[in-house]
């Protein structure tokens, strides 16, 4: 190799390319303080372990046909850390401070999906690849899609159509069911496509009503909620709010009466509502209960790194988004970012735990496997387990063209190369 | 679902999110009325109350934050909620004392802006303090089975059992404190001191004790509504400043010193809030018809404020200021 | 009143006086203003990020420097409301984040030249701040902070939800189009060699003009009558209204000149990101140009910018910096409350008692 | 009893007592007169340790004990008790309850904590409503609904019922009607009676001689005249140039 | 002519009667001074005058015109200027700005949009802050902060702050009260002399007799918040009522 970006390199400087001295940085932004925090830590957690990986080899490295194990690009790998506080201004300041004065060549992040547009939006204007970590909003790879950052992560539209099969086998093929979602771009489009596919499937749909974000106190809508007479609750809330939300939910009685369906979890909500998602269904981004070579591997080595601790959902995502980005500059021998993009668009893969994957070319969404899970009691909970994974569904029954859904929106804006 | 049992359901709704502000309102009110200080670090007197009812209470198990990342993985003392509830209020109390006499007395002689500025800039400490130690993420405080889970009510159906606590709580609270003002020598003192502190020191009457007791109870009782509120939410540092601004309305809409205003401006707050999220409302579709009032509900509140403001500038219950 | 400054001026015996007379009037004198702002911000992101030992030291880039600029003009503008008018507004994200939107929204939808989006910015905060200030300057002091305070979350929480279709809600507002200065030159673009060592990209050259510009008019804002009525309402509202001013008037009228500023400031905010967050409208937002402005010294032009560069700073580069990072927040407040306690003047207090402490040296010498 | 030495007075910077020496005798009537402005109100105000004014210099002394700097409620606890001139009663309590703050100041079981000392025979609610049967028949009503008149028995009820050994009446007399200021000399004639210590201030000289031992003329913030009722009334001179009669 | 005209002026608080229908006026040119015990309702009177007090009942005409429903601003620059009872200046501001203030608002009316223009170039109202403050003898002090200055030239600026609105009718409340004898006559020339200077109408309400008595050509005397007395200082002295009421009738 060598056409990493020393002086001599064929392309034109673009961004943070070429890269100066012997040492390429990653920028990794996450929340360390703020709500998200313990979400962010583990995130982080994950970052550190796959640079150390790509420098020592290790982890999914060694299995990796085009990762070395000794840097990228014949370059030592150097990171630096970002806090986004979960606020969409922080998190793009600090992603530009990285870009700057910094000079990362590709950053990553997330962790709610206000951030990651920001900086995604940022990483196009910047010319500076963005791998977007934990962002579930529909507009990520929908219309605030952008052609320097690419998505791991499902959507909003492919939970509805995961949750949609597995949820009415259990529960039957005509119950009808109500909605709060809250109300912002990620509510609406969950709250959307959970009626799309569950009507579709059968069920009818009673009433929908949206929280405003951030409430803290859902007792006035889940009174509605009871008294609509409807068989299921859906609780289109994340992070706090959801927490807020089921535990409030299960506090009033509802799930006693009614099925709760709590689409997107996250950590962070499974700590705060702990009791109250017992035996409630939902997604989630990855678990470490599931079963195969890769996965495996990354609990592993992630809990021989960190005192035997469970890696969360997010923290998979994390190292997988850094090891892709490595991976395709070795394949494209350069730094150059529209070569990367190139190598990264539409690549085929089947290497990080959740069965084969396309990272679409048209609008930079991953295509792969949702797991499904219910919530365990709370005396099983514990360790970095909250949840057990009752199925996966498969990408072939998730997923839409490049002309529908999400993707009818997107444009991913130009590459940079000249 | 008849029309009655819809009101009925919206009245309790409201009067329950109406509790907690009229618990934070109240302290805030009467410690603008009587000691005409402003506290905007009345809230971090919530915020404490939750943590300290949550760590007595509970064996809490922390993921990030200082004390985690020094080792002390899991905190808190296992008590159990009812030593919480009999302990919080006493301790935040003391804290009250201290506040008292160590940030609010040297700024009595001071602006109302720089009263606001020390108390905005103590509340910002509390919570960031919060935060480094036990990380910012949202604890999940567990109660014994006697105060959670649902209660069936008559036409009402199923209601959470700790709300029904909740108001009943607040309502021998606020009658406790309303018979402490107006029924006691002690609450006469303050009452006179509110008018005419000079007066009553020429009767003999030393001052600077009542005051300090009479902060030290509405401390206490933000510290009271932090123990019971923090359980029907998920506790985080941002809760004392997610509280405040809204107990500050109340405090403007009911009308500065008056514990009847701050409790008519609560369950107003909590009526109003309750009403936009209700059924009644609910169905009927804005202009362009996907919006429904639910949305509005958080607007709703802050335009009530606007409105009693502009026409009635002291509040509802406040007597105009003879200059 | 130029006679009597002659008149003084030679009643002076001693030469040192007489130059620090002189000294004086030529400070007061608006032109050195500008030359010195003009020379301050044409070094400063040079020494802030590219200097040798000085930037390795601050950590600083350019970014951050443009957006210290943006904040500055906030500040002033803020200023002349808290430190000038005596006015705690708990509002201005309302005016800010406001700014920030229409000009974004102007910038997708009408056009992204550049002068157009800040006056687009500006207009609509101009209007909105004549309309709470009207409303909120009904009363004074804590309620006039907390009906401030209403008014600006009530225009959030409209931003987050109702009116999502317009604002893009939580995610922010992503359509920002900026087009290039006078259709010719891309703001992105770096200013010719050998002026680019200094200032960077046109961006920045950009914002700086607009700083200058807001120094300039709130030095002569300062200057005008409205300087001192100003200050008499701070002082003395009633006696104002004695004298026969109009005081809820003028107060309006700094309530939307503050506004005017803000406006400008996040207009150019817009223009910076490329994007609005919809945090720019929290009150927390507000609370920051709160402290901004009281740390660095309110009732002073400079002190608020000061104000600006340090919170930036500490908040983008600190919060950098390992544990003590992390606890950046914690460390703002308490100077936050120390200065409200020991130094209600903010630093700038502390530098101008600093200055007239060596001054007073040199004239026990004298 | 009570001894006020070379006492220097201000409100910020405007100086009104200046080097002022008065004294009260045990058991005696004392009146200060003077024209309005002339700083009666001040000097009570500083004996009582009300602030403002600022006691720049001298010396109060009450019962030989140094009171200048004491503070309001200590001043008063030692036996000094102050009606002070407009009606400083408490409009948004009761009658009653007006009455009460009086027991609440005397009973040490009922302040909040604080030992207080006083002297003996205060009236008790029932004697002060023999003494004014107006204020029985308001007993309930809010004190600021009350007319002028009746609040400015109010605030001297108040005071009757205090346990003081130093009675000092601003003006009490200000806006009774003549049946009533008759009822109050007589209250105020039994007090002194009774062998307490009055400092009474008024602008009106001859209701004030009516009960006066000894009296002094305030002008300007200085002494003109100290000496015996019967001395003041033949001296024209002071009471041409300084009560203006 | 007919300056000042009060008609049956009322003024309640709560159940206090504070001016009990007061009814007089004021001619062009003279010096009417009002006095009576504390709590008389004299300021309340003034105030009521200056609009800083709404009447319960009654009205207030200044030069034909009714000034109720006017703003206290609007009342000012109608020519109606008030001193105040205790000195009410702009502490931290000079001595030249203090006037200033005044002078803006006398020369500019009570509201402009001039934020963008320099002070300097305002001659005309460089020229009545300078006249301001010669008249009132603290030309010299311009340029000391106005907290700085001695209680009586805090006084005087107060003065000068009134007189700088060039009013027709002045209302001064208690000018001398806590000046030293030599201050209060140094006072009262001034006020002779800038009575003699802008041959100004005006009310003073007063407590010290000297001060009423070499000033006033008319005497009002309130008890209680009615008039109970209104002629030349002579007639008014020789008053029973007034004897009674106020001076305090010493008749032994
Ligand atoms: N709070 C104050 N601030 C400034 N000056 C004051 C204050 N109170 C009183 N004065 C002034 O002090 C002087 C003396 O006032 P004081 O009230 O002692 O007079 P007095 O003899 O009681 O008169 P009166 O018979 O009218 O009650 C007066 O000139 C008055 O205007
Ligand atoms: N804002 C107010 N609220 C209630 N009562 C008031 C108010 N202002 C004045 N009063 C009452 O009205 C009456 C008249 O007061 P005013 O101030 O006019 O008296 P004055 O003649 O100016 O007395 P002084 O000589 O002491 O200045 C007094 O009894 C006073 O207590
Ligand atoms: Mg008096
Ligand atoms: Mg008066």
């Amino acid at each position: 190799t060598g056409g990493g970006g020393g002086g001599d390199s064929e392309y034109p400087a673009l961004g943070n390319y070429p890269v100066e001295g012997d040492t390429v940085t990653f920028g990794f932004n996450v929340p360390t303080t703020g709500p998200y925090s313990s979400e962010g830590e583990d995130e982080l957690r994950a970052y550190q372990l796959a640079v150390e990986h790509l420098n020592n080899g290790g982890g999914w490295v060694d299995d990796f046909g085009d990762l070395s194990g000794d840097g990228v690009l014949d370059y030592e790998v150097d990171y630096v850390e970002g806090d986004t506080a979960t606020d969409a201004d922080t998190a793009r300041e600090s992603a530009s401070r990285m870009i700057e004065r910094d000079d990362v060549i590709m950053f990553s992040g997330g962790s709610s999906s206000a951030t990651a547009i920001a900086m995604q939006g940022l990483a196009q204007e910047e010319r500076v690849l963005f791998m977007c970590c934990l962002t579930h909003s529909n507009d990520t790879t929908g219309k605030d899609c952008q052609r320097y950052g690419f998505r791991e992560m499902f959507n909003a539209y492919m939970t509805g159509q995961a949750l949609a099969p597995v949820v009415t086998e259990d529960y039957g093929s005509d119950l009808s069911f109500y909605q709060l979602y809250a109300d912002y771009s990620w509510g609406q489009t969950q709250q959307e496509s959970m009626r799309m596919f569950f009507e579709e499937a059968g069920w009818s749909e009673v009433d929908s009503v949206a929280t405003p974000l951030g409430e803290s106190d859902y007792q006035s809508y889940l009174s509605e909620a009871a008294s609509s007479g409807a068989d299921a609750l859906f609780l289109n809330h994340y992070g706090l709010d959801g927490a807020n939300s089921l535990s409030q939910a299960v506090e009033a009685g509802i799930d006693q009466d009614m099925e709760i369906v709590m689409p997107l979890y996250n950590r962070p909500m499974a700590q705060g509502a702990s009791q109250a998602i017992e035996g409630i269904y939902g997604t989630i981004a990855w678990d470490s209960q599931i079963d195969n070579g890769p996965s495996n591997t990354f609990t592993e080595a992630f809990g021989e790194a960190y005192n035997g601790r469970v890696p969360s959902g997010p923290a998979q995502i994390a190292y997988a988004q850094t090891l892709q980005y490595a991976a395709a500059a070795e394949r494209a021998g350069t730094f150059y970012p529209p070569e990367v993009i190139s190598q990264l668009e539409g690549y085929e893969y089947d290497n990080i735990g959740m069965g084969a994957e396309t990272m679409r070319a048209c609008d930079h969404q991953a295509q792969r496997d949702i797991p499904i899970v219910r919530g365990l009691p709370e005396s099983e909970q514990g360790d970095g387990q909250f949840f057990e994974v009752v199925n996966v569904t498969s990408r072939d029954d998730v997923g839409y063209a490049c002309d529908e859904g999400p993707a009818a929106d997107c444009e991913l804006g130009d590459d940079g190369s000249e | 679902m008849s029309l009655f049992a819809d009101l009925l359901g919206v009245f309790l709704n409201g009067l329950q999110a109406g509790a907690i502000y009229i618990l934070v309102a109240i302290g805030l009110s009467i410690i603008l009325g009587t000691l005409k200080f402003v506290n905007f670090a009345h809230g971090a007197l919530y915020l404490v109350g939750a943590y300290a009812g949550l760590l007595i209470a509970n064996e809490v198990s922390l993921s990030n934050g200082l004390l985690q990342r020094y080792g002390y993985d899991t905190v808190g003392l296992g008590w159990g909620f009812l030593p919480a509830l009999v302990i919080v209020p006493a301790l935040v109390f003391v804290v009250g004392l201290a506040m008292e006499r160590y940030l609010a007395r040297p700024f009595y002689d001071r602006s109302d802006l720089d009263q606001i500025l020390v108390t905005f800039g103590l509340a910002i400490i509390v919570q960031e303090a919060v935060r480094v130690l036990f990380g910012g993420q949202s604890i999940n405080f567990r109660r014994p089975g006697w105060a959670s889970g649902p209660v069936a009510l008559p036409v009402v159906g199923n209601f959470p059992k700790w709300r029904l606590y909740v108001i009943a709580i607040t309502a021998v609270l606020v009658l406790l404190v309303f018979l402490l003002v107006e029924y006691t020598d002690f609450g006469l003192v303050v009452r006179a001191g509110t008018r005419d502190p000079e007066m009553v020191q020429l009767l003999g009457i030393k001052l600077t004790r009542p005051y300090i007791v009479m902060f030290a109870i509405g401390a206490a009782l933000a510290g009271v509504a932090g123990v019971v509120g923090a359980p029907l939410e998920n506790v985080n540092p941002s809760i004392g400043m997610e509280t405040l601004v809204p107990a500050f309305l109340v405090v403007v809409i009911g009308g500065v010193g008056s514990i009847r205003g701050a409790v008519v401006g609560g369950a107003a707050v909590g009526m109003v809030y309750a009403i936009l999220v209700g059924a009644p409302l609910a169905s009927i579709p804005v202009i362009g018809g996907a919006l429904s009032w639910s949305a509005w509900s958080q607007v709703g509140i802050y335009a009530l404020a606007a409105v009693v403001l502009l026409l009635r500038p002291e509040g509802l219950f406040g007597s105009e200021e003879v200059s | 009143m130029s006679d009597e400054v002659g008149t003084s001026t030679e009643e002076e015996t001693f030469v040192g006086a007489g130059l620090y007379d002189r000294w004086r009037t030529v400070q007061g004198n608006e032109a050195t203003v500008a030359a010195i702002t003009v020379a301050a911000v044409a070094v400063f992101p040079w020494l802030f990020a590219d200097a040798p030992v000085l930037s390795d030291v601050l950590q600083g880039y350019r970014g951050l420097a443009s957006l210290i600029l943006i904040w500055g003009i906030f500040a002033i503008g803020f200023d002349l409301l808290l430190g000038y008018t005596g006015l705690l507004s708990f509002g201005h994200a309302a005016f800010w984040g406001g700014a920030a939107y229409a000009a974004g929204i102007f910038s997708a939808e009408v056009s992204g030249l550049p002068l157009l989006v800040v006056l687009a910015g500006t207009t609509f905060a101009v209007l909105l701040s004549w309309v709470l200030g009207y409303l909120s300057l009904r009363r004074g002091g804590i309620y006039f902070a907390i009906l401030t305070l209403a008014f600006a979350q009530m225009l959030f929480y409209m931003a987050a939800s109702p009116l999502a279709s317009l604002t893009n809600g939580e995610n922010g507002f992503t359509s920002v189009h900026v087009e290039p200065l006078f259709g010719v030159i891309d703001l992105g673009l770096p200013v010719f060699w050998p002026v680019s060592i200094l200032l960077g990209e046109m961006l920045y050259v950009f914002v700086a003009a607009f700083f200058v510009l807001a120094v300039v008019v709130a030095y002569r804002v300062l200057n005008s009558p409205y300087g001192i009525v100003l200050n008499a309402i701070r002082e003395n509202e009633q006696r104002a209204e004695f004298v026969g001013l109009n005081v809820r008037r003028y107060k309006l009228m700094a309530f939307v000149i503050s506004g005017a500023f803000a406006g400008v400031a996040g207009s150019l905010f817009t223009i910076h990101g490329n994007y609005v967050p919809l945090e720019s409208l929290y009150w927390t937002e507000s609370g920051e140009i709160v402290i901004i402005t009281v740390l660095g010294g309110a009732g002073s032009l400079f002190g608020p910018i000061l104000g600006a560069g340090l919170y930036l700073y500490v908040e983008n580069v600190v919060s950098g910096f390992g544990t003590i990072g992390t606890l950046w927040h914690l460390i703002l407040g308490v100077i936050f409350v120390g200065v409200i306690w020991l130094f209600p003047r903010g630093i700038w207090g502390i530098v101008e008692d600093v200055r007239e402490a060596v001054r007073d040296r040199m004239g026990g010498e004298r | 009893m009570l001894t006020l030495e070379g006492v220097d007075a201000y409100y910020d910077q405007s100086h009104i007592l200046r080097d002022l020496s008065v004294h009260v005798e045990e058991g005696e009537v004392c009146t200060l007169l003077g024209r309005n402005g002339a700083g009666k109100t001040t000097t009570l105000r500083a004996i009582a340790g009300a602030r403002p004014p600022d006691v720049r210099s001298g010396q109060i002394r009450f019962r030989g004990e140094d009171i200048t700097d004491a503070a309001t409620e200590d001043v008063s606890s030692m036996g000094i008790a102050l009606v002070p001139e407009e009606r400083r009663i408490f409009p948004n309590l009761s009658v009653e309850e007006n009455l009460h703050l009086a027991d609440v100041a005397r009973n040490r079981s009922n302040t909040v904590g604080r030992s207080v000392t006083m002297g003996e025979g205060g009236m008790t609610t029932a004697e002060v409503y023999e003494e004014f049967p107006r204020l029985e028949e308001r007993a309930d009503q809010r004190a600021g609904t009350l007319s002028g008149g009746e609040q400015q028995m109010l605030a001297i009820a108040r005071t009757l019922k205090q346990q003081t050994d130093l009675l000092m009446l601003d003006e009490p007399y200000e806006g009774l009607a003549p049946q009533i200021i008759a009822s109050v000399e007589s209250a105020i004639q039994r007090i002194a009676d009774s062998g307490k210590t009055i400092l009474l201030v008024e602008q009106n000289a001859v209701a004030a001689m009516n009960i006066a031992d000894r009296a002094y003329v305030l002008d300007q913030g200085e002494l003109v005249f100290a000496g015996g009722a019967e001395e003041l009334r033949g001296d024209e001179e002071i009471r041409e140039r300084y009560l203006g009669v | 002519m007919t300056l000042l005209e009060l008609d049956g002026l009322t003024k309640e608080f709560g159940g206090l009667v504070a001016t009990d229908d007061v009814t007089f006026d004021v001619e062009e040119g003279e010096r009417v001074s009002i006095i009576g015990p504390n709590g008389a309702g004299k300021s309340t009177l003034i105030n009521l005058v200056t609009r800083r007090l709404e009447p319960t009942a009654g009205d207030v005409r200044f030069k034909g015109e009714s000034i109720l429903g006017k703003k206290p601003h609007e009342v000012v620059q109608r020519g109606i200027s008030k001193s105040f009872q205790t000195a009410s200046i702009f502490p931290e501001l000079t001595v030249r700005e203090n006037a200033e203030i005044a002078a803006l608002a006398a020369e500019h009316g009570s509201f402009r949009f001039n934020f963008l223009r320099h002070r300097d170039r305002y001659p005309a109202v460089a020229e009545l802050t300078r006249e301001t403050l010669e008249s009132v003898g603290l030309h010299g002090q311009r340029d000391v902060p106005a907290e700085d200055l001695p209680y009586g030239d805090k006084r005087r600026l107060e003065l000068g702050i009134a007189l700088a609105s060039e009013p027709d009718l002045l209302l001064m409340d208690e000018p001398t009260a806590g000046m030293s004898p030599d201050e209060t006559s140094d006072t009262v020339e001034l006020i002779e002399e800038v009575k003699e200077q802008l041959g100004l109408t005006f009310i003073l309400v007063e407590h010290d007799m000297e001060v009423i008595f070499s000033i006033s050509d008319r005497i009002l005397v309130l008890n209680r918040g009615e008039i109970i007395a209104d002629g030349t200082p002579e007639e008014v002295q020789g008053d029973a009522a007034v004897q009674e009421a106020y001076l305090g009738g010493v008749e032994l």
